[in-house]
């Protein structure tokens, strides 16, 4: 006999999302920068239970970064000028990718470069490793001089660099988008056709505090980029233009710092989302949006999370 | 490490514009060691307000105590607080100073509310020494009575002259080094970065050993985000980059690059 | 005998500036679309303090606007939707220009339409019309579908609109730009070759906010724009990039609350600000951002408010 | 019209859920009509918070009182504040209902915190008339006390049946115009739009002014940002666009053009 399960006894929602060919079991990551190689929150979060582990952005050689200060608490948020020091792929690879590993969940490494070539070059490298799911491609990193930015400003430039990193790698290509342009499409579409396979957005909005009394820039860098939920709104907008735009899916992130703003994400069309500045202020964000993400789902009965993924109603 | 809601169980006012705020939080309290930190998310702040670090200043089995100079809206707040809120910390962070003196006579030189680490110090070395405290005027000299308390050798010196001898701590480091004869030191250090540097200079040509508790601006507290950074030299010469809140904040002097070379 | 003033009877500073000809007595205005037509502040700020006054933008005809709700509350500012609801240069000349008139301060009219020969022609009949100081030409608002931003996307298009207003009226003009480019420079060049007098930057950033319980759009127009605190970080490395490109005068909007917020924005090269969102929540402020200049000019023996304009140290 | 600081004069839970704020601040109370409002900005909430705009409930010389239900963040802060807190309060602000009945019988038809201008209304009428107020529940059913103690017929109808007649205010309101030979009144509407409409609908029908109080979210609070338009229709037949913070919030029903017409 066929009798249906009781309608009491609901099973629990399907969390699982699968981005470019990446399995996640829910749908929740962290932003590039904000947590770290994973291991400096391993005391606090149970990294086992992140739906993708995204690590700090890495080049091809050891980088040291910008001077101190390298940041600013700002209302609704910080700009930060930390200027992507990091470990390079063989120092990453060598000190943080073993821990990774074990951890057990997918690992995106977000990856620049001063050059296209040096783009490529760092992706090659990063192919042959195990344990890495993808690259997320930093395009618009507010924070360095050459490099970052300057290929996000244009659907040419992100175009060209795309299409070199995607001749060069097998892995997920995962290019992050910069905020501030007058109209996100060309370049999700830009980006989509040359071979990416999801898009991530945002980065920072470039941004800029002032000591008045000393009447000098507060970061060394002088310059620096906005996160945190002053950004939000800005990031929900460009998600929905994105989705709208591309059929690949969107990693969203800026703002968040509990589930209602992820959810926001996923609605206006993300598949994935990332906890950013939000982690340094309280650990548990990430594990709080993922049970947050649960919970909504259960309450609008809603069966798996795929489904909440640009089903915004706007008419 | 963990990260708790801590009660308020007081807050003292000692001299004006400083105050010790008492917190129940056993998990950190029990595993502090003098040096380490915690990393507070201060009730009343708005929800996305960064975290404040302050220096472990007492620790029992159940309490932990610190030492805050009120300077801006996030310790402004903290003042605020009464026995029965709660706040959220996260610790004990960081390395803490080395208790083991080797048979040197430990110096502690502190300006301001450093003092606060150094004090806890004291209470865990098994040695007593000299505390030479430093400060602008007499309300920034404080817990010298505890240090007598402990037998301790306390020497004030303040910018006014309002307290102890007229200058700089290191007017009193240098009349110490000068004295003939002096017993061979381990130095600790907590104070602002002029300050230190100038204790590391004296200890390095006293080839003595320091350690300096740096005061960076964080973020994270746990060695992420990289906002803490200090560049170190290795024995063998080379830099690499650490970063104060996991790595520190206690460094040995000699370690340090400093920024701009004088 | 030529005795020098003593040295305690220090002079008042000089808050008076010059901005396209036009003078104000102090660098302070409001934002357009904050304080109406002047008038419904009038109970509550004495008008005859301001350095200027900006006026809700019109156009051609009267404009209905949007929908409601226009507004949603973010963490540090607001999103909204207004649309532009305006009585047309008619209306405004006959309902509001006689109240504005009598105030006696400089009155700047914020303009627009859905095309450039629209733009051209509001400026030409404001031109004949006596009371009016300058035109700010709202090249940039994101709530309008057809003009607005659309105009303000692209260098090309900024200087054909300029240029087309320039020759219909010696009104000064001051174009008003959009914060969501990866380079202001070129924008702002192109609005001062074409013939701008003098710059405003920032409008709102675009932003959208959805309610996760009806999944739809907070706001009836689904997108906004943000304006208030959160914003203000990314305003200051706007206006700091764009007075590096050109020489005309930059008015500096976006999150000031204070006058801290107003110093910055004359640190990084701004010659005016203008109050918006923060009249809203006190309207004190425009008169309190004023005193608190004139107090900072006298602590820091600054003569001149005008010697405060990109005096930030990078060195 | 003024903003001012205002002083907590009292807190009082009314119902669960409602509460009653009396505020000491004599400008703006000795001036204020029934159906105006203050806007308020809520000490605690950040100060990028937008002020939240409420009817007067009770005004004398000296002191305002508003009643409000603790709805989001705003109304949670507001009822966290305690006797000597201060606040800043626009006020009073709007036009008021017009007090001359015409000799008609006034009919007050309240929905929820919506009899709180009505409550003020019949306290500044010069006759008495009846109340119908409606609810979700029982405890959305407030002030019906007052309104007897003044001598006014008072119904009540609750969606549960858990006080009075079980349905909408409407119900109440049918079943008095189906009542051969009631007297012509004028009708006072305060509450939800739908109510809002179907007292209007009624009124057309019975050939009544209804005034009726608008409740839309608001920004400035005084005709600047227009975030608050209603459409309204004038004799000629042509439409305008009011704000309903300046222009209103009271308007006459027959002005409305209800933004989906059915
Ligand atoms: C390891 C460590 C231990 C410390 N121990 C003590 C202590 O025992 N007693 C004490 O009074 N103070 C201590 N400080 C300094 C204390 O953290 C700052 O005074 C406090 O963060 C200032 O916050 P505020 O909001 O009042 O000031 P604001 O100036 O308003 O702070 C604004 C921003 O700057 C950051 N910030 C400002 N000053 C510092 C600083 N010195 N270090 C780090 N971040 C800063 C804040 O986190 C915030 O993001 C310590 C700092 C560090 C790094
Ligand atoms: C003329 C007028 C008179 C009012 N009188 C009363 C009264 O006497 N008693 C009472 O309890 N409430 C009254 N309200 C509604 C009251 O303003 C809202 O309940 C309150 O603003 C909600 O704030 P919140 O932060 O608690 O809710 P939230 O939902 O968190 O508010 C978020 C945002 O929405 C706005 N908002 C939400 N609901 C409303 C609303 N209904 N009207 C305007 N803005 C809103 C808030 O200003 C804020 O910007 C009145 C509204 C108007 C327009
Ligand atoms: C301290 C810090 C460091 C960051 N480092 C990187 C980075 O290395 N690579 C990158 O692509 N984005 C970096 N970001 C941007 C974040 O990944 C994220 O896009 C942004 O902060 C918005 O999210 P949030 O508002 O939740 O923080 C950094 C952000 C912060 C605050
Ligand atoms: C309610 C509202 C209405 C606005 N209307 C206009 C407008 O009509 N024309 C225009 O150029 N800018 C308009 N703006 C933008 C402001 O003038 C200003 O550029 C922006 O709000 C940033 O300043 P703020 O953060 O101080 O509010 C409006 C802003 C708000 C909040
Ligand atoms: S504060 Fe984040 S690395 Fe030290
Ligand atoms: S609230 Fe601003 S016009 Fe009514």
């Amino acid at each position: 006999m066929n009798t249906p399960p009781p309608a009491a006894a609901a099973a629990r929602p399907d969390l699982a999302v699968t981005i470019a060919g990446i399995q996640m079991q829910n749908p929740v990551t962290v932003a590039s920068g904000t947590f770290g190689y994973g291991k400096e929150y391993a005391h606090l979060v149970d990294l086992r239970q992140l739906g993708a582990i995204t690590v700090k952005g890495i080049r091809l050689q050891p980088w040291d970064g910008n001077p101190l200060p390298r940041h600013v608490e700002v209302p609704g948020g910080m700009v930060n000028a930390i200027g992507l020091q990091g470990p390079g792929v063989a120092g990453f690879i060598r000190d943080y990718l073993p821990f990774l590993r074990e951890v057990g969940v997918p690992v995106l490494v977000n990856i620049w470069g001063t050059s296209v070539e040096e783009y490529a070059e760092v992706a090659e490298r990063l192919s042959d490793v195990e344990g890495i799911a993808g690259l997320e491609v930093n395009i618009s990193c507010p924070n360095v001089k050459e490099g970052g930015a300057s290929f996000g400003a244009d659907p040419r430039t992100v175009a060209a660099l795309v299409a070199a990193v995607r001749r060069r790698t097998r892995l997920p290509l995962i290019p992050k988008l910069a905020p501030n342009v007058p109209n996100i499409r060309p370049y999700a579409q830009a980006a989509a056709e040359a071979g990416a396979d999801a898009l991530s957005l945002i980065n920072t909005i470039p941004a800029m505090v002032i000591n008045i009394e000393t009447r000098r820039p507060v970061l060394a860098n002088k310059v620096g980029g906005l996160s945190g939920p002053a950004i939000h709104p800005v990031a929900v907008k460009l998600v929905w233009d994105a989705a709208q735009a591309v059929k690949i899916p969107i990693i969203a992130m800026g703002g968040i710092t509990g589930p209602e703003q992820a959810i926001e994400f996923l609605i206006a069309g993300a598949s994935a989302v990332a906890v950013g500045t939000a982690t340094f202020i309280d650990p548990g964000t990430v594990l709080r949006v993922i049970a947050g993400i649960e919970d909504y789902l259960v309450r609008h009965q809603i069966q798996r999370v795929r489904d909440l993924t640009g089903s915004l109603l706007t008419t | 490490m963990h990260d708790i809601s801590a009660i308020v169980h007081a807050q003292h006012v000692l001299n004006a514009g400083y105050q010790c705020l008492v917190l129940d939080a056993p998990a950190i309290a029990s595993m502090a060691q003098p040096g380490q930190f915690v990393h507070l998310r201060i009730t009343g702040l708005e929800p996305a307000a960064l975290r404040r670090p302050f220096s472990i200043y007492r620790a029992s089995d159940s309490q932990l105590s610190i030492l805050y100079k009120t300077v801006g809206r996030g310790t402004e707040q903290l003042s605020r607080l009464r026995p029965g809120d709660t706040l959220t910390a996260m610790g004990p962070l960081g390395n803490g100073f080395p208790l083991e003196t080797h048979d040197r006579w430990p110096v502690l030189v502190a300006g301001g509310y450093g003092v606060a680490p150094l004090s806890f110090l004291a209470r865990r070395l098994n040695r007593q020494g000299m505390l030479l405290v430093g400060g602008r005027t007499a309300a920034d000299i404080l817990c010298t009575e505890e240090f007598t308390a402990l037998g301790w050798d306390v020497r004030v010196a303040t910018m006014d002259g309002s307290q102890g001898t007229h200058g700089l701590v290191t007017t009193l480091l240098d009349a110490w080094l000068a004295r003939p004869g002096h017993p061979a030191a381990t130095f600790y250090a907590c104070g602002p970065d002029g300050m230190l540097r100038a204790v590391a200079e004296r200890a390095q040509l006293a080839g003595s050993p320091a350690w300096l508790s740096l005061d960076k601006h964080m973020v994270c507290g746990v060695g992420a985000c990289l906002a803490c950074v200090q560049r170190l030299r290795k024995p063998d010469g080379t830099t690499w980059i650490a970063r104060v809140c996991r790595d520190g904040p206690i460094f040995e002097a000699g370690e340090i690059v400093w920024e701009h070379p004088r």
